[in-house]
């Protein structure tokens, strides 16, 4: 099993989630973060004292499923969440060791 | 402990003080009546000697007292928290309310009194109505002839807490909550009482014939000052940023300054008439246009208009009317309207990066700046045709805009020395500063134990 | 949907009754005059008979009934909903703004009559001004001889609304909002109504000469013991801590209660006056003071002087005052605002965890104690130079405090049992409480299908 | 940078014109007097002629004009923002800031004087008061018999900024905060002062009999109409959801209109009496009604009563009653409470979805739909007994209704022509949307610069 | 080393954590989050309009611990955070290359 | 590739932000969180009754790089969010396997 995660721009949330929805993903936790990236921040004015805002609002979508749905996703949501423009964000794999679902007990693939 | 000790002293010696002065029966009826140079008896010049209560008049001053107090809390407490950071807004709420309270009850004690009864050399008052000894509820005032003395005792509370409320702008987000009690205590007692006593009390200001219709000088100098010298010697804040937590509440609490500030102006003429309305008016425009000029100001100069321009632009023009509200007409309204807007603008955005003192709300930029251009423009502008008491450059009467700038510099040293010696009696006694580290954490938790939101 | 009927009907029922009432020719302009015992008329002796609408006394009037009605919306429904939990804000702020809404209609339907007008036996008034019948805009009542009876209704109106609204804080995060609606039809009918017209509508408490200026025991006891009784019954709540989700609103509302006070207290006069002024003043003090002991208090006892120790303690003195504002002099508020501040933070700090009911917003314990130590303290030091009809145990008359003390023994009883008797209906009808897995996520979800912030 | 030069020369423009207007000598003290409808001097009879200030007029008008004021800042700014995106709410807030700042000197330079100064051919006065020239401290209008022609200035000042205020929420979330400000300009020129000058200012609405008491015809539905057609011209949002991001501000905001509508409704008798009494009680009540109506109707339509629908209704019960405060008894206010809570839910659940119009706050369906609805129903309920200036439907005097509906109709057309022809001025000169992106990102950093909470 | 992410019902955090310092577990993370799943989200109603709120509240705890704890963790994580019925969420395992303990420097277990 | 995960006191962020800047990180994502571990809560006091806040809050910090890096970067946040004081926070190491740009598809090392 693998974990996706995914920084995307947060209006695209729905886009993405519709998407993954469709093609069968049951389950998706989602985190505000910041993020500090190419992709500059940009400048707030209080009383004519520039502050420099470095961090954007992203979200974090994180995706726990099997080994063999991870390349279909990964491209799901790149072209979903893709706009072209820099800052769109970044995709990450990484391997899960076990899952378990807490109601039931159920184990490895069938706890997602 | 020790500190929380040294206040509780403070405070019971004040009240037993005030307990064993209300035992003394109220023998002195007739007290001198002070010469008050503020306009609101000139202007109503129909009613001559009878001192009647008028419900009319009474009621207009009942309501502008309460409109003063609501300036306090919420108005100013929600202007300055909102403005703090997240990790300070309730320290600086509590800075307000504690202000608030602490002046209500010493004003009653020997506020009221030494600025208001009588008159020593010029310099205060006597100590004949501590504990407000003798005010009946049919007593009347000279300064104010047709309302009940006990509300005009009232009325002149609110201003004196919204007084030293609006200096704690200044110091937030470092200063220890110990700290500001004792100045709250001290500043009111050694700076506020003093200074309206001069010019509203029959003091030296006044019976030099400054002008100040509503406190340009007895509120806005006297605070922007001690915000100044105060936010100097506390030092610079560790992250001297201003990042606003809450913009909505700052713009919450500008609209309620901007609707108390009709009570400060209005009531000012101590009647209800067409004085009042005049300052009411005035003080509308003001404040509207401030708030314009101030915006199209850092629409060209910075790019954007923001939210905390025009609020900052709407106070900016009502401090520059106060002192003028009763005493100009609608175009010299409009003219200090569109220069509050620009010249603390630029107090706040160049002076004070270039001088590099840390004043945590920009009280001195605002309410200092503004209330010496509002005071000083009160003698160019005053028309006798509104306030016959007011005559100013104008007009034909230059002499007057001296005497604006003599009140103005005479308070300004006054001031400025008091509120240095305050500070460092309170150094000497609680220290100034919170910790650092308690500092980069949040006085909200160090001084409170609490979090704004959950 | 059972629930959504039952409450439907009742409403139904209310306005056809209150419709046909109003089709009666109103043939009894000659009232039978209330013998009220309120301050106000016996305080302006100037004015004796002639029935003139003043229209300064009025203005007062007026405007301290939008005071009022600020006090309920948005004050208490922001000092209530910033201290509950971020889940259950909206739901809190619902049951004041639903009670609110629900009293303001059925005052005007039933409630004036029945508390003010005519005296069935000293229990209770008549049903002759339903839906106000009768009520020209030139009547004048003859427990407001110098203002408009239709403003005296309106500013009775907002009493009782912020009565009702008050106890509230005791139920939440855990009752069911149709039980709410269906309390607040009930209690205002049964507890209020009735115990209003007792003290101030003619009825027996007044008779028997129990002061109460502003509602210690109508507005204050009243609700404390209807919060105490219901929250025993409705039992604790799953969670029953107080985590406070937004303190700057707290704070907002607590400026807000203060502010609006000054109506509730100084428009208690009745009439735009010294009296009015002394009133008000002394609510400032008292709430300043409260605001002050409890800070000191609690940073002796538990080492911080929290905000929501501050507001805690302005309110706690606004209640302590009510009953005496327009009695005592500024020496006996001076000590209620202190006593004010010390004796609830006990009832909240300490009583109320021994005693172990769970009284969510301490209803009981600042209002219901606070009310109780003010109607008596107000049998101490009302002073019969501030108003004639008082005259308390330090001016030489023990018996008013035994009248006060029997006022509130009284009171206690009848609302504890009425309070519980309507519990027990309620639960029959639509049951108390939600269920505890919603009390879990929260009554903002579940009762209103919302959440405070997005 | 063009759009901010447009706007400042507009600006500029303004003033020098007024300060020209301000040089010429005002040298017609006796101005031809307007023949208004509106209710209060038919009201007074005990006052017939002698044009004395009263201060108890005078106060209540001073204080009336402070709440509206309040209305507007923090009010309806609240109301909205709170309703609005967490991403666009300051860009909400500051619509309104602007438009109260704007319009409050507008008025003053020409604003008042074309509304309320003569009448020229029924459609508009003539500039002879440009600048408030000729304007004392002591004039009275023959519009206000008993207070200061200023106060009566001010107070209407903030009925014509708050109107303003209210057409915005319709178009936040994606309109340029430029064109805002030239909308505020343009439309406050060609359609509020037209229209409250044929209803208020001896025009032609007014001479034909229409009733509007506070303001149904010249603020709800000008507004409301304003609002329809401008958003169907700036098109429909991005994300056309309402998904409020604060709802404790909007029941804030929503206690705040409510409590400041007392000075709307009620100081629009312009005097301080039982006619000022019955438009403040009928007002509380046709709220309290609103709020339950919608809330209990919502229970039934779609299972739950939520805070927003509390509100909302209230604000719809305040809109209903508007023109009609001064007008009907209580009976009337009741029928048309509960109307209010109900007719505009339907149009803003069902007839919005249906029309697939995009009025993002509703201002069509609560401002437009309940200014309709209480426009005609004033004509139907209007009860001579409360005031002789009004007879309708029920009480013999069918042709009322007629009138009202032929007044509403010319507005309606009138209104909906001007802001179009307006909108296209502003395409034309600086754009009416923010770009795609920046809308998506939230108007308050592509307009602002800002972000409300850190 | 290994790390452990559940994702639990907010109400249950108190209980989890209590019951995981009782065991010994002396540090973790917690992080809000929205989580999409089988539990259906709620409806809100805004004058009338419907908005499915898609996303749940729920808590994600980060516990770092060393290879023998895992099992120990998961089954108390899983007995406590369970109240049976659908949404009580996930737990997973992943595996840690390193642990550092900033202050000092440690590293590995000792660094936990 | 690595993943590193540094849980770190807020008001070291923008510290730390800095230096990795300097050393040439382009970027990084941030998640506010509540830490739990040996540095004591603080008590709140409401109306005179206790409540433990047993939760602090800290900064997360993630920052994918490649394997070269990985002692370079801890090493430096390490020193930069150290205060010496108890409550400092951790560093984590985690394998990734796959890195996707989300605007260009880029894959690898080239993605970060
Ligand atoms: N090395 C990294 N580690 C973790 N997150 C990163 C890294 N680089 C970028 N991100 C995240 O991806 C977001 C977008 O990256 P950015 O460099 O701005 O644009 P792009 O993905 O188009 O190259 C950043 O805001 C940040 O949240
Ligand atoms: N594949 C997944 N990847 C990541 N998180 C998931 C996944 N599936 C579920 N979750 C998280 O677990 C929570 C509960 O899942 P859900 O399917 O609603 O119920 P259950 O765990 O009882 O089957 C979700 O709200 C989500 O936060
Ligand atoms: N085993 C762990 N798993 C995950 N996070 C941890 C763990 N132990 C500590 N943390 C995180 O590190 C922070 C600091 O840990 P703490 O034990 O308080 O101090 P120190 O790091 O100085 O030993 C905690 O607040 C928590 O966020």
């Amino acid at each position: 099993m693998k974990k996706i995660e995914a920084i995307i721009k947060p209006f695209k949330l729905d886009e993405v989630k519709d998407a993954l929805n469709d093609m069968g993903i049951k389950g998706m936790t989602v985190t505000e973060v910041k993020g500090f990236g190419r992709q500059k921040g940009h400048v707030e004015l209080y009383r004519g004292a520039e502050y420099d805002i470095a961090f954007l609002p992203k979200v974090k979508l994180e995706i726990a499923l099997s080994d063999s749905l991870v390349e279909k996703v990964v491209s799901t949501i790149q072209s979903k969440a893709n706009t072209g423009k820099i800052g769109d964000g970044k995709i990450f794999v990484y391997p899960i060791e076990e899952v378990i679902r807490i109601r039931t007990g159920e184990k490895g693939e069938a706890a997602i | 402990m020790r500190r929380i000790f040294t206040i509780t002293v403070l405070l019971m010696m004040i009240l037993c003080f005030s307990v064993y002065a209300e035992e003394k029966p109220a023998e002195t009826p007739a007290v001198p009546a002070p010469s008050v140079t503020t306009a609101a008896p000139a202007a109503t010049p129909e009613t001559p000697a009878p001192l009647k209560i008028d419900t009319g008049d009474t009621a207009w001053l009942l309501v502008s007292s309460a409109f003063v107090m609501f300036m306090s809390l919420p108005g100013l407490a929600l202007f300055y928290g909102g403005i703090a950071k997240r990790k300070d807004i309730l320290n600086t709420l509590g800075m307000t309310f504690s202000a608030y309270a602490i002046v209500s009850v010493l004003w009653v004690v020997y506020g009221y009194t030494f600025a208001f009864n009588g008159n020593i050399a010029g310099l205060i008052g006597n100590g004949e109505k501590i504990m407000l000894a003798g005010i009946g509820i049919n007593s009347i005032s000279d300064a104010a002839k047709t309302i009940p003395e006990i509300v005009f005792v009232m009325f002149q509370c609110t201003f004196a807490a919204i007084t030293v409320a609006l200096v704690s702008g200044s110091f937030i987000e470092r200063m220890r909550f110990s700290a500001w009690v004792l100045f709250s205590i001290l500043w009111f007692t050694f700076s506020y009482v003093p200074v309206a006593h001069w010019v509203w009390g029959g003091g030296i200001l006044g019976a030099m014939g400054a002008l100040d219709f509503a406190g340009g000088t007895v509120v806005h100098i006297n605070a922007g000052i001690a915000a100044l010298v105060g936010c100097i010697i506390l030092g610079k804040r560790k992250e001297a940023t201003l990042v606003p937590n809450n913009l909505p509440l700052v713009i919450t609490g500008a609209g309620m300054l901007w609707f108390g500030w009709f009570g400060f102006n209005g009531g000012s003429a101590l009647a209800s008439n067409g004085l009042g309305g005049m300052a009411f008016i005035n003080t509308n425009i003001a404040a509207a246009l401030g708030a314009l000029a101030w915006m199209f100001t850092e629409w060209l100069y910075s790019k954007k208009p923001t939210l905390l321009g025009l609020a900052s632009g709407a106070v900016a023009g009502l401090v520059v009317i106060t002192p003028a509200a009763g005493f100009v007409n609608i175009t010299g309204a409009t003219v200090m309207g569109i220069l509050a807007g620009i010249i603390p603008f630029f107090a706040v955005a160049v002076l004070k990066h270039k001088l590099k003192y840390d004043d945590s709300l920009d009280v001195f930029g605002i309410h200092g700046v503004g209330g010496i251009v509002g005071a000083i423009l009160t003698g160019v502008f005053a028309d006798p045709a509104i306030n016959e008491a007011g005559k100013g450059l104008l007009y034909g009467n230059p002499g007057q805009l001296m005497t604006q700038i003599i009140a103005v510099a005479i308070t300004i040293v006054y001031v400025a020395v008091v509120t240095g010696i305050i500070f460092m009696v309170i150094k000497a006694i609680v220290g100034l500063r919170v910790d650092p580290e308690e500092e980069i954490t949040g006085l909200d938790e160090s001084q409170h134990g609490e979090r704004a939101y959950n």
